[in-house]
């Protein structure tokens, strides 16, 4: 189980391969594997979107996230689990954030993916600032689920 | 009491400042260390509020040392909402 | 939109990589991309399985994957789909299947990527047969959503 | 009436051959061309059956030059069940 901050550019699918390949001793164990990468759009609410800062509080964050995988280790049985998220300056098509779950079946997969994904966009304190063509604005708050 | 508290976001910019070290000698609880912080101004109703680093409420209970954390409602994860 | 059955290996991560740099009138477009990979497991109903056989019903196959993703495109609002599944001789760890959505939200995201797995576990051709220790057999019935 | 009959999987197996090209005189629907080729055994109840490649039913109409396709429950996917 990994969780990263990352404050660069990162590729999902490079992060994938590269952490499977690290999931010696789990071959030939998982059956199902569901990811989710989130990706910054070049519009937000009607309006052009030339980038973004996306700030973190250092420790607590990566704390709760810790907390949403081991409660998601809890509800399921999950052979590994990976999250990414970026921090810092962020350029539209740029993955923001990467949750990837490896379980024997399907459902757990696809139940587990979502639950972190859900879990880590509406407590894990993460804060995004878009760059509009003439001015700056908060991201005020994440719809649920939508 | 030592307190250190914490900004961040839309509050640490509105704060101008990212954070404070405070000597708390009349606050208990947090809703006391903002209202010693905060120049008077009442609590937002969706600000929320950390105690070394776990979410905590306005009368949670803060103790020397202790970090006490400030923030708007988050929005992390994916540019999909 | 592509539909891919091959007959060698590939590796998932690859796939993601390559299909989502040819999308490039789609760059900043979609914000969600959800993944589903099913892999090929050593075990399998209690018994050791050293590998499989997948067998299809070429045309019809890549006919009925052509109608699930129509019927996905209908109910959600998808920017690409993907969809590659293995045929032929497989081993253990190997990939099966990878299907992929891409949506501006994280919902239709989830929600299309799981009915594209259910709907091609459910009712496209492929039959599946497993090498045991001893002996080989087919499949019986795909478990609904396990 | 010519019809192309394919058959899959363990059903391929036990039929022990891949498909027949049958000159079906007296059969008008699926479950009449079953009959003509398995020699008197009953169509299974969770047999699937296709005709030119979309999912049919027993009593599904054929017409020259169809192909009729017969294939046990589907089981592609991961191996994640």
């Amino acid at each position: 189980m990994t969780i990263e901050i990352r404050a660069g550019a990162f590729d999902p699918w490079r992060e994938l391969a590269d952490f499977q390949q690290q999931m010696t001793g789990k071959c030939g164990k998982y059956g199902a594997t569901t990811v989710f990468v989130g990706t910054m759009r070049d519009f937000n609410e009607g309006d052009e979107v030339r980038g973004m800062f996306l700030e973190h509080y250092p420790q607590m964050t990566e704390k709760y996230l810790e907390k949403i995988t081991l409660e998601a280790a809890q509800r399921w049985e999950l052979l590994d689990m990976l999250i990414i998220h970026r921090v810092g300056e962020i350029l539209p098509d740029d993955p923001i954030v990467l949750v990837a779950a490896w379980t024997v079946h399907r459902a757990a997969a696809f139940e587990a993916a979502r639950y972190l994904i859900e879990e880590l966009k509406s407590r894990s304190p993460f804060w995004k600032k878009e760059w509009l063509p003439e001015r700056e604005r908060w991201v005020i708050k994440n719809t649920p689920a939508g | 009491m030592a307190i250190t508290v914490k900004f961040f976001a839309s509050l640490r910019e509105r704060m101008e400042c990212e954070g404070v070290a405070i000597d708390a000698q009349y606050a208990r609880t947090i809703a006391e260390v903002w209202q010693q912080v905060a120049g008077g101004e009442p609590l937002p109703a969706d600000l929320l509020m950390a105690v070394n680093m776990e979410y905590a409420e306005p009368d949670s209970v803060v103790q020397d040392g202790d970090e006490v954390a400030f923030f708007p409602p988050v929005t992390g994860g994916g540019h999909d909402h």
